[in-house]
Parts: structure tokens; sequence; C-alpha cells
């Protein structure tokens, strides 16, 4: 009978090439096993080979994503395997996410069974968990010798199609996927021992965990105004006259950051408003109703504040979901930091 | 009080043409009731009736109904209306992405109708309705 | 308040001249329970089936269940206000065919009814696959109005369930279970040292095919109240609705409600039973808050340490449940929800369609998204004409042998968020 | 948008007309404007005017941007 294929990736390090120096190595690939597939191919026994391994720094992964996978992939469809592993990438945040990236590509592209392994805190494993199994490793190579097993289990069942039982069971990291089961006892029954619990004061685990709620502590006051910098956010809708980079009336894709220098008040002639959730007759007259640029410019004079941003950032609120307004704010608080803004003025009509 | 029922159920207009406003739209989906719903409320409205109303769910009723109000008629936590919607569109996307709309005969349509215009009913009938 | 239920174990359903139990055996009248349904003149056809555990059976679509109850002693009527006349009930002694029900079937009225499979690998999802059921099969007058079509529906099930009861009326029980609550102030002093606890029972009430009655009244129109939990047992509650099979309240799971029973399984041992709030899901916003502030003050009044909720549906009622569970919590009381699961086919996104931070300990009755396979059956209760539009089948899912897939939820109390079934979900 | 910008440590105040939204999207300071066609200032009354309230507004924001809050904070 012929062996079951399994093609290995793994990055700079693990092969033997080096560390950061060669962080940068464009993809390339070993017949046989290469580092930590030898102890993979030992686990797996007779009926398995690593028929390859494929290899790439880290550093060329992240910078030429499409281009590496592209490559990648071309390399492994040649030795038509039945398993694909990646790492497992323990600690490291660049090797996690090159794993699980190129974990999911394969999956696509060939249609074969992926498994990867990581420490839980490496940054792969929240990118990549719901999608990937992903085998739960120490946070250094020195875990090698426990995660073996666990890879050859877990890829012994995905190759010949088996059942995979929980993540505790079987040591990969949970999934968030929600699986129905026959409790012993019946649920009416369960919730009864739960609040006899609760109510003692013990420990009553819920079987649902609620989605976390997203609160966001206080910033600390601002100390100084005088010598403090700020920024105006709006979601007032207000744009440089013609729109050009068309924010859209309403249910916002799309943000942008207009210069206030050297204006000593928004004039209508360079500013209009695009908002669809009011009428615009008045900000039309008066974008200052909706950016107060002009009593800004007043303090900044007077010394009531420090400085003041020479832009504004702009979008519009009407019909804009809650996942579209967080993703701008993620997108252009780096902006903020950069340009040392120690408060932010936020107008909303 | 001044309110607004947001709907693309026709059965709706009629009845209740002229009793308090009527935003219906015939190319209305389901999502856009629900869209046109949360501008609503991005300008200030409240809402009456639950905007899942009805626990047949997203992608298999066609037709939903939603009523607004200027004023809150209670003393609800003052995050609950944008909550609500919200999470209404995003368990509307979770049922469209598992299984779509099918494509329902009219009498079908006509049955998925009744049972809206039944949930509107219930509130239109609740003597807060007509407080001035 | 103190009922004896005297449970008659029923393993056997046969046709015969007349309605009768004999060794285990109920024995029906197939010609009177027609009869008696097509006094209805909304219902043009009526035909009784039965279905017994094991066999290659399948009966859809299911509008309601039954278990068949009559009351021997204590006074009023089985189903007060909706077939018997309006009385107190929950006292004295009531008997019940246990092992046997009335199932009501026919075509759709709205799409949210269900299927039951007597044997094969979905039978296991329903309590109805282990039970011997006298299904009626109806069929409306032509042209006949939804509301009334339900409402007749309704009816046949329940006239038929309390006509075969009378056969227990005069037969010595195979086990009498006594239920007590007492007066407030009694009840508590009865356990001063166990936790008081209670439970919020929310009623289905959003409208045509989802409302749910106590007493006749329609619960849309009332406001929370407390019950002893006898009561239910004795069919003060009758299901209206058909919300999604799957999480369907069933008349018979009213008479048997899960939380009841256990809670009076553990009472005056490791907790002391104080009784029932009843509330209902409507869709108008203020009655949702003002009837979830009714329910802590109720729980405050009754002085619980502790309390269950259970809710029927999804969606609306999800944020009657969050209410709920949040003002309860702000009262001081412990609170635990049961729920029903919804995370969409991939089984991967937020269950339910509202959350509040104390709803911190709930328990999983499965959940509904995941697609199973119904072999064909030999025999055909109802009709399969309406599968890919119930709640659950899909346009073509259907296979020319009969066999067809589809989600969980199409199946008659598969996941009931009351805790009925073992079925749970966890986190793969 | 306002969470992000708070997480990274940048104190914000929302000058906002419908103060329950403010708080939904997880404002911690909120000043509520003046209203929904023209929330900061007065454009009926004269420029001057318009302009003096607008001034008002922004002052109260700067004070809210100093005050230390444990939450969500209204500052009227």
């Amino acid at each position: 009978m012929a062996k079951y294929r399994i093609v290995h990736y793994i990055n700079n390090f693990f092969s033997g090439a080096g560390g950061e120096e060669a962080a940068g190595m464009k993809p390339e690939v070993h017949q046989g096993p290469v580092g930590p597939g030898l102890a993979l191919e030992t686990a797996f026994g007779e009926d398995y080979e690593v028929a390859a391994t494929v290899v790439c720094g880290d550093n060329y992964f992240g910078e030429n994503l499409e281009d590496a996978t592209a490559e990648l992939i071309g390399m492994i469809r040649l030795y038509e395997p039945d398993l694909f592993i990646a790492g497992p990438a323990f600690n490291a945040g660049r090797y996690g996410v090159a794993c699980g990236t190129i974990c999911k590509e394969v999956e696509r592209e060939l249609g074969i069974p992926v498994l990867t392994g990581m420490y839980e805190e490496n940054p792969g494993v929240d990118m990549f968990r719901k999608e990937l199994i992903v085998i739960k490793t120490k946070n250094s190579a020195a875990g090698m010798r426990k995660a073996v097993p666990v890879f050859k289990n877990l890829g012994e069942k995905l190759v010949k199609g088996e059942e995979i039982l929980g993540p505790d069971t079987e040591g990969y990291l949970e999934r968030g996927i929600r699986v129905n089961y026959f409790a012993e006892k019946r649920g009416s029954e369960r919730a009864i021992e739960l609040l006899l619990k609760k109510c003692k004061g013990e420990e009553c685990p819920t079987e649902y965990p609620m989605p976390k709620f997203d609160r966001v502590e206080p910033a600390a006051p601002v100390t100084d105004m005088a010598h403090t910098k700020i920024a105006i956010v709006t979601s007032g809708g207000i744009v440089p006259q013609g729109n050009p980079d068309h924010i859209e009336s309403s249910s916002a894709t799309r943000y942008g950051i207009y210069s206030v220098a050297g204006m000593e008040r928004m004039d209508k002639k360079d500013f209009m408003t695009v908002h669809g959730g009011y009428d615009r007759a008045f900000v039309t007259e008066d974008p200052n109703l909706v950016i107060p640029l002009d009593v800004l410019r007043e303090m900044q004079k007077e010394g009531v504040i420090g400085e003041l941003a020479d832009y504004f950032i702009t979008t519009t609120g009407t019909g804009t979901s809650t996942g579209n307004a967080k993703a701008f704010g993620e997108d252009f608080v780096g902006r903020l930091k950069e340009d040392k803004i120690g408060a932010v003025i936020l107008t909303s009509t | 009080m001044k309110g607004v029922m947001v709907t693309n159920n026709y059965r709706c207009l009629e009845k209740w043409e002229g009793r308090l406003r009527i935003d219906y739209n015939k190319e209305w989906g389901y999502l856009d009731v629900l869209l046109a719903t949360r501008d609503y409320i991005h300008r200030g409205y409240f809402l009456l009736t639950h905007p899942l109303a009805g626990s047949v769910k997203p992608n298999q009723t066609p037709f939903k109904s939603v009523i607004l109000a200027e004023e809150s008629l209670e003393g609800a936590e003052e995050f609950r209306d944008l909550a609500l919607i919200e999470e209404s569109i995003e368990a509307y996307r979770k049922f469209m992405k598992n299984r779509p709309l099918p494509g329902w005969p009219e009498q079908t349509a006509e049955d998925f109708r009744t049972i809206d215009l039944s949930l509107m009913e219930g509130v239109m009938s609740n003597p807060m309705m007509n407080r001035r | 308040m103190k009922l004896e239920l005297g449970k008659i174990y029923i393993s056997d359903v046969q046709f015969a001249e007349k309605t009768y139990v004999e060794n285990g055996t109920l024995y029906v009248c197939k010609a009177e329970i027609e009869r008696l349904v097509l006094e209805d003149e909304r219902l043009a056809g009526a035909r009784v089936e039965l279905a017994r555990p094991g066999e290659s059976v399948r009966i859809s679509p299911v509008k309601d269940v039954i278990e068949p109850r009559v009351k021997v002693e204590g006074g009023g009527d089985i189903f007060p206000g909706v077939i018997g006349k309006v009385g107190q009930v929950g006292e004295g002694r009531t008997h019940a065919l246990v092992g046997a029900t009335v199932i009501t079937c026919g075509k759709i009225v709205g799409f949210q009814e269900g299927v039951i499979d007597m044997s094969g690998p979905t039978a296991k999802y329903t309590p109805f696959s282990q039970t011997n059921n006298v299904c009626v099969v109806i069929e409306p007058a032509e042209g006949l109005e939804t509301h009334d079509y339900e409402a007749a529906g309704r009816m046949a099930g329940l006239k038929t369930a309390v006509y075969v009861a009378e056969a227990a009326r005069d037969l010595t029980p195979d086990e009498v279970v006594t239920y007590e609550t007492k007066p407030l102030p009694m009840q508590i002093a009865q356990y001063p040292e166990l936790p008081k606890i209670g439970y919020v029972h929310m009623l289905q009430s959003q409208g045509l095919l989802h409302d749910t009655y106590y007493y006749g009244v329609d619960a849309k129109k009332f406001v929370p109240t407390i019950m002893y939990p006898t009561e239910i047992m004795d069919g003060a509650i009758v299901s209206g609705n058909c919300v999604a099979p799957c999480d369907k309240v069933t008349t018979y799971h009213h008479l048997n409600n899960p939380v009841i029973e256990d809670l009076y399984r553990h009472h005056g041992k490791d907790l002391n039973f104080v009784g029932v709030i009843l509330t209902n899901e409507n869709v108008f916003l203020a009655d949702k808050e003002r009837h979830s502030d009714m329910v802590a003050k109720l729980a405050e009044f009754l002085g619980l340490d502790g309390l269950l909720i259970t809710e029927e549906g999804y969606g609306n009622p999800d944020t009657d449940l969050m209410m709920n569970c949040k003002k309860v919590a702000r009262a001081g009381v412990k609170v635990v929800i049961i729920t029903d699961e919804f995370p969409g086919r991939d089984g991967k996104s937020y269950s339910l369609a509202d959350a509040v931070p104390e709803a911190d300990t709930m328990v999983s009755c499965g959940q509904g998204n995941l697609i199973v396979h119904f072999p064909p059956m030999d025999r055909l209760i109802g009709t399969m004409d309406y599968v890919e539009s119930q709640i659950g089948g899909y346009a073509g899912c259907m296979n020319e042998d009969g066999s067809f897939d589809a989600e969980l939820q199409i199946i008659i109390a598969s996941t009931i968020a009351n805790g009925f079934n073992k079925l749970a979900a966890r986190t793969y | 948008m306002v969470k992000e910008i708070e997480r990274v440590g940048i104190p914000v105040v929302h000058i906002c007309t419908v103060v329950p939204i403010s708080k939904t999207i997880g404002a911690n300071r909120i000043v509520p404007a003046v209203g929904i066609p023209y929330p900061l200032g007065d454009p009926t009354k004269s420029p001057e005017q318009s302009k003096k309230i607008r001034r008002e507004l922004v002052e109260r924001g700067l004070k809210a941007l100093e005050t230390p809050v444990s939450g969500q904070t209204v500052f009227e």
C-alpha cells in the first residue's frame, strides 16, 4: 500500500537557515523531512511519509503575502499530499500568522486537511482559530516533544475522515463552534443544580458564555490644556467641495482626512456636507456648526489650547454600522498618536 | 404621538394609512426595512416594536414591519434601541448566510403578510398607541 | 394548593369500537373522534391514525401535542377557559394517560410546524418518538381564513385529548405523585433554612401563530402574575402557537413543565420552591419594559433568593429574556437562564439575538441549525408537501425516495428551551 | 470611533445631538449639542450669538476633557 503523503511547512529558523538574518529568504522546497519534520515522520509511523518540506522566511512571507503563498502552493501541489502540516509556530508571532495563512490557502486550493500548532497567546491564534485546527503547544520549541503525538493523532483522524472530538480531548485550541451532544441530565435539572451553586456563592460555570462587552475605560483627563494639541473628528459628513473621496451620505464605508491649515474658519466655499440624515441647509451655509474651527482658532490664539491639528477627520454617521465605524477608528488612530494629539473633540449631528 | 411604521407589507399600508405615517416601499426586502429603521434611530426616533418581532426567522419571511416614534414610551436604558437594531441586523446576516430566503409562491407570501400584519395588529390595538 | 397526579402508564395504542384503557393499552374509537372533530364546521376533514414507538412512521406537519388528562377531584375542568369552564384548577386529583398523546397535524397554517419520526436516526431528538400517539389529521374548509384555521386546529386537538382522557377517570393509577405549594408565608416558614427559589415562565405572545392562553386569556393581554405551580398541570396554560418546531412549547410541555417538575423534586431537600411568575413576550417594547420591571418586582416581593427563566422562541423573546434576567439580577436575585441556540450553519455565530452581562449562567438546550438526514419511512401521517417551506427545510431538500435533509429546527421540541430534553451544546 | 481613540489613551469629548447614541457607541465624556440640523451654534439667531453658543459648547467640551471621570458622564 502506498504511504499517505504529508507536506510540512516551516520557517527560516526551524529549517536551520538562521534567525533574523535569514528571515528574508524566499520559498524553497526540500525532499523529505527537515528539522521538526523528522520527529513528525517518526511519530506518524510506517503508513505515512513526510514527502517534502517547504520553507519560507517569516519576513519574506509577511511582506510578499500573495506571491509567497502562490509560490508555496505551487510547490506543495506537486507532491499531491494527503495532509498538510504547518509549524508548530509556538510563540513566534510572524511564523504563526504565516502558518495560519498558508494552511487556509492549502485547504482552499487543494481541498486537503490541514493542521498547525501554536502557543495560546500567539497572535496567529485569534486570527485563525475559528477556521483551522490549531494544536495547543507550549511557548517555545521545547514543547515539540509533547506536541508531536497530538499532531499524529489529529492528523490520522483527519486523513481517515474520523470524528474530531472536543478541544480539551484532542488538544487543540477552542474554535468557538457550538456542537450538540446529549448530556447525562436534562436541562431543567442542570439549571437547578447551577442555581443552587450560584445561591451558595460557589462556582457555577455557564454552558454558554455571553459575547464580550466592549467598554473602554475613560482616558485620563487633560491636565495642561494650554499645551495640548487637539484634533477634530466628526460624523457630521463635512467634506471639501465636490466630495473628492466620495464619502457616502449614509451607511459610510469610507472616511476622509482633510486639511484646515492656514484657515481661520470653515468657509462654505471650501466645504460642504454630504450627511443624509438631517436638513443640510444650515450647515451648508455655515460648516462651523459642525466643525467649530472659528472658535478653536480663537482659543488657540488666546492660549486656551496649545495647538490644533491642521486637519480634521470626517465620515457620515447615518446608517453607518458600528463595525465600519470601529474600523475607521482603528485605521486613523495611528495618525493621531503619531501627531501627538492630546485630546479629541468628536462632533455628531 | 408622532409615529412611523416602516414596512414592505402593503397590507399594513392598506390597513393603517392615515392612522400614522407609513414609510412603505414595495421594493424593500427584510434587510432594507431594518436598515431604514436604523436610519430613523440615528435621526433620534425611538423603537416601539422589536425589530425581530415574530419568531419567524429572517431567512424565512420576506415581510417586516417596525413602528417607531419621535418620543419614547418607556424609561428604557438609553442605548437599548441602537443595540437592538444592530443585533437584529447581525441576526439577519447570520441567517441569510446560513440559507437565503426561498422564492415563495404568492399564496405563501400572502400568508407571511398575514402573520406580519397580525403582529402589528396586536400593537396598533394597544391603547398606548392612541396617546396624544 | 395540593394536587395529586395519578399516572396511568400507557405502553400501546390500538383502534377499537369504543375508547378505554386495559392493561396499559389505550383503545380509541376512530369514528367517535372524527365525528367530534368534524362538529366544527371550519374543518372539512378529520382522519385519525396511530403512531407507536419504533414504527417506520413520519408525522408532519405537527401543530400541537397534548397529553390526555382528566380532572377527578378538586373542582375545575382541564384546560379552563379554553375547553373547560373558567374556574380555578390545580387542586385535588387529576389522572393522566402517561405515555399517550394526541397530536394534531395537517396542511400548514404558517410554516412553523414540524416533523416527528417514530424511528430512525432523528427519533432521538423528539420526546414524541417514545409516546403512543393518536394523530388527528385535519383539513380546513374551503377558503378558511388563517386565524380561524389555527383556532380550529387548536380546538380539535384539545377536544380529542379531553375525550380520550375520559377513559382514565375511573381507573386506579399506577402511581400517584403529590405536589404541594402552600400560601407564601407558610411556604417560606416550612423550610426556613432552604433557599427560596422561583421560576419565571415566559409565554409566547406575539400575535397570530404566536399566542398562548392562560385560563383562556390571550397572554399578550395580561401583565405578569403569580401562579401556583400545580395550576399548569391541569391545563391552565394552552399553547396556541407554532414558533419554530424545535423550540415550540407544546401543550404537552406545559402540562409536563420540566422546570416545575424538577423544582418539586428538589422541594424541601435543598431548596424551597415558592412559586411561578408568568410573563409574556410581546412585540411592543413598552410592554417588554413594563413587564420585565414587574417580573423583577414580583421576584423581590416573593423574597426569592434565586430563580430560573425559560423562554419560548427566538429573536424578539431573547430581548424579554435578557431584560428579565438583568432586572431580576439587579434586584439581588440569583438567576439561571435556560435557552436554545442558533449559531448559524457553521456553528460559529453568537446564538441569541440579545445579550446582557447579567446572563452569566446559562444552560443550553442544543443548537437548532445542525443539518440532519431524514431517511424514508414506510408510512406517512399528514403530508410532506410543505417540507421545503417548513422552518428548517429548504428548496431542494426533499429527495424522490421520501428522504430529506433539514435543520434540526424542523423536529418538534428538539431544542425546546425549557430543559425538557438532554440535548445540549458545547464549544469545540 | 470613540472607543478606538480612547483605547490608545487619548481622551475624547463627544459633542452630539443624540446622547443615547453617544452612550451606545461607548463615549465616556459627552456634551449634548444644540440640535440636529445645527449641532454647534444657532443660525436662527445672529451670527455673533450663534458663534457665542458654539464657543460655550467647545468650552464645555474642553472642561469635560479636563475632568476625571470613572464612567460615561454627560456634561450639561
